[in-house]
């Protein structure tokens, strides 16, 4: 039973390829968003 | 399906595309969270955590008064400008609706700026450079502060108190 | 038995479930009315150059659009969701109905007395109350027959699943939907077992029983309350989009392990997330603020994440199904865009994901919230996650549910169709117009960004007045998209075409 | 159905794996959930306004 599960097939397809993308530009707008803060918080704080 | 009973046993690998974006998004958290924790050691930028608790609200408006007393410089609107010792402990009190006293500090200076509210809770934005932290009754924040740009600053109010809100505005020297 | 069999889904629909339903969609609809108007009012206000209402009703009519948007018209669809995921998901009845008439009856009560409370003018305290900030002790009553009254819900689905088991209505695992709603529900325990502690408190502090109450005390707990009741949207919402997914195109979830992984994840960790309100408190220390605003460790965060991949695969997995497979994105370009459900949802995904989810995660990174912290930033950010996220999915649900559970069909098809989107187009401009102003450092919650009568005066840049603008005109749009949905939801409701039971 | 008939069928199969059991189980989740949220927020941010220290005295 358990190799139904386990085989090589399953494990290495790509279901949802369109959906894979899209979710990667996600995770860049997110992360320039991200530095764009880290840019402002150096910017601004009253430290020496 | 979302809407029915899925079959007995759901528990099974993981396809390609889960697995990489599973990765990706939990390293990229990891690095998120660790962030936050190892800046308090490599970077400067942290919010300031040192803090007491006042029994009494004379106990701190005699300390901002003795301030005064001490270092007042002028006056404006009636709210008298204080320049006080560069390094030293300074006192600044909220209430309704006011910020007391003005501030005249020095740049590249390190300050201990206690921050306290009389009445009701507030909250502290330092203008332009939109610096914020809230400003509680009981309760005195210490913000150890070095202002790095001189200048007219303004210290505005960003939490609701009362109908006179809008009109906390405050000041703030950097020489 | 009272059961009669849905012609849409197949669902075997227990009369006193769908009564439930309906009364709890329909009061959540006028309460969003509500709030939506209030919403108009503030947003013009806050328009520079419409500047519209005076300051008392400006910070009124704000109190009001928070508890009414926020918290009414969103816990009361939620209830509705209860008794959907619990019963009709099952195919199996709802216990004792009594109990969620009495838990209706109890949060009817309890907005009602906020509201008057505050349109007479009692309770200007805003949405949060910081104490020692005073309303009146009708508000703080009404806060908590409303919190009860939810509470009572909530338990009802927990009731529910266990008679569902019992009764053999599912045998291991409780469908996608229904495990999500069980999330929602434990976080809403949680949440309104804070609410209680504190305003119990409040409210013999109100009428002086009371002497003292700690501010700092206060806002712990009270955001054990105010965030976490946005945490139950969430999870709510994520239910609602495998839901749509799987009723509009049968999609499935593509691995019940992940999605359902995501869903622990939430009901361990997102309570903590309050603490995005306390980053810059005195009080609590570094690590306090660190694993608490990080959800843990962002797993909570992560888990979003997941669901954020799952949902839209799903989709796709049934649209390549269908033999769109061409490239990568032929599916989205064939998807049922015209039909409001899908719309709504996906928009709302898109949404709550790049406005709502990313400016979150990044406002509540502790040394962030310095430049963030109360500004306006804050409000657009939430308007990403609980208007564009949560209320237009629920918009998009209760377009399902107009045939699944009032049996009419929707009146007016074509303007339904188009209202997600402008909804969507309306609110994201408020939001990025909110964030763009706060970036520059405008204030929340505050009535004139001109200061006028105050003893100095600021100048803010002069872009703000531009996002304001747009912030102000998406108001108008957004707005106008809430009339239809309105319309359409509550015109179908009780003029719809019947449709065969 | 007869319990039996369900009990001989279950035995045949493979085990349900023990997360899957986890996850099935709603009132563990609702342990953890009220759980991890009260010690974790609540409980630890009481503990820390109590032992905040009062206000020293200063000379300015």
């Amino acid at each position: 039973m358990a190799d139904k599960y386990d085989d090589e097939e399953h494990r290495n397809k790509i279901e949802a390829p369109g959906t894979l993308a899209l979710s990667l530009i996600f995770l860049v707008v997110f992360m320039v968003l991200w530095f764009l803060h880290f840019k402002w918080l150096v910017e601004v704080w009253w430290v020496e | 399906m979302a809407i029915k009973e899925p079959e007995r046993i759901w528990w099974k690998p993981y396809t390609w595309d889960e697995k990489f974006w599973v990765a990706v998004a939990l390293l990229w958290m990891l690095t998120t969270f660790t962030f936050m924790p190892v800046y308090h050691f490599i970077g400067k930028q942290n919010p300031p955590f040192e803090t007491y608790r006042v029994r009494n609200p004379e106990q701190f408006t005699a300390l901002v008064d003795a301030m005064v007393e001490k270092y007042k410089v002028g006056e404006e609107e009636g709210i008298p400008v204080v320049h006080p010792e560069p390094g030293s402990d300074v006192f600044l009190q909220a209430s309704m609706w006011q910020w007391y006293p003005i501030l005249q500090l020095e740049k590249g200076k390190t300050y201990r700026i206690h921050v306290y509210s009389l009445d009701i809770v507030h909250g502290m934005s330092i203008l332009p450079i939109n610096m914020n932290f809230m400003v509680l009754p009981d309760y005195d924040y210490v913000l150890t502060l070095t202002p790095t740009t001189s200048g007219e600053y303004h210290i505005v109010c960003n939490e609701y108190c009362g109908l006179g809100h809008h009109m906390m505005v405050g000041k703030l020297y950097v020489k | 038995m009272e059961f009669r069999t849905c012609s849409f889904t197949g669902l075997k629909i227990h009369k006193p479930a769908e009564d439930l339903i309906k009364w709890n969609v329909i009061t959540a609809v006028l309460f969003l009315t509500l709030g939506g108007l209030m919403g108009l009012l503030i947003g013009i206000t806050r328009w520079p150059s419409v500047h519209y209402l005076d300051p008392t009703y400006y910070y009124r009519y704000l109190t009001l659009h928070g508890f009414d948007a926020l918290l009414v018209w969103i816990i009361f669809f939620e209830v509705a969701l209860v008794h959907f995921t619990s019963a009709v998901l099952l195919n199996t009845r709802t216990v004792i109905p009594s109990a969620g008439w009495i838990a209706y009856s109890l949060m009817l009560i309890g907005a009602i007395f906020v509201n008057i409370t505050t349109f007479a003018g009692k309770a200007d305290v805003l949405f949060t109350s910081y104490v020692p900030l005073k309303a009146s002790g009708v508000y703080y009553t009404g806060v908590i027959i409303f919190a009860v009254g939810a509470l009572t819900a909530f338990g009802h689905f927990f009731a529910n699943i266990i008679q569902a088991k019992r009764d053999g209505a599912y045998k291991h695992s409780l469908p996608l939907g229904s495990f999500g709603m069980a999330a929602a529900s434990i976080i809403a325990v949680v949440t309104l077992a804070h609410g209680a502690v504190i305003m119990i408190p409040t409210l013999l502090w109100s009428i002086g029983l009371i002497k003292y109450l700690d501010p700092g005390t206060y806002r712990l707990i009270f955001w054990g309350l105010g965030h976490p009741s946005q945490q139950i949207n969430v999870c709510a919402m994520v239910a609602a989009w495998y839901m749509v997914s799987a009723f509009v195109l049968g999609g499935k979830p593509v691995n019940e392990k992940l999605s359902r992984t995501a869903f622990v994840l939430y009901i361990f960790f997102i309570n903590v997330a309050s603490e995005h309100h306390l980053l810059v408190d005195p009080i609590f220390s570094n690590w306090h603020k660190i694993i608490n605003t990080s959800y843990v460790m962002h797993l909570a965060v992560f888990a979003s994440m997941v669901h954020a991949f799952a949902i839209p695969a799903s989709m796709e997995v049934a649209l390549r199904e269908k033999g769109y497979t061409n490239g990568l994105f032929e599916w989205l370009k064939k998807a049922p865009w015209g039909n409001p459900a899908f719309s709504g949802t996906f928009l709302s995904i898109i949404g709550f994901g790049f406005l709502g989810g990313t400016t979150g995660v990044i406002a509540g990174t502790e040394q962030f919230n310095i430049i963030r912290h109360n500004t306006f930033f804050i409000t657009g950010h939430f308007h990403g996650t609980v208007v564009v996220g949560t209320t237009l999915a629920f918009m998009a649900f209760s377009y399902l549910l107009m045939p699944y559970i009032f049996k009419r069909e929707l009146i007016m098809p074509r303007l339904a169709s188009v209202q997600p989107y402008l909804y969507f187009i309306g609110v994201s401009m408020v939001s990025i117009g909110m964030m763009a102003a706060g970036a520059l450092g405008v204030p929340r919650r505050h009535w004139d960004i001109t200061f006028s009568g105050a003893p100095f005066s600021f100048t803010f840049d002069p872009s703000v007045d531009m996002f304001l603008s747009i912030m102000g005109l998406g108001t108008l749009l957004a707005v106008f998209a809430g009339v239809i949905y309105v319309v359409v939801i509550i015109g179908s409701a009780l003029f719809g075409r019947r449709v065969a039971p | 159905m007869a319990d039996e008939e369900r009990k001989i069928e279950e035995q045949e199969e493979e085990p349900i794996p023990a997360w899957q059991l986890f996850y099935d189980n709603i009132m563990l989740l609702f342990f953890f959930g009220v759980a991890v949220p009260t010690l974790v927020y609540t409980v630890w941010g009481l503990m820390e306004i109590v032992q905040i220290p009062d206000l020293p005295s200063y000379s300015p």
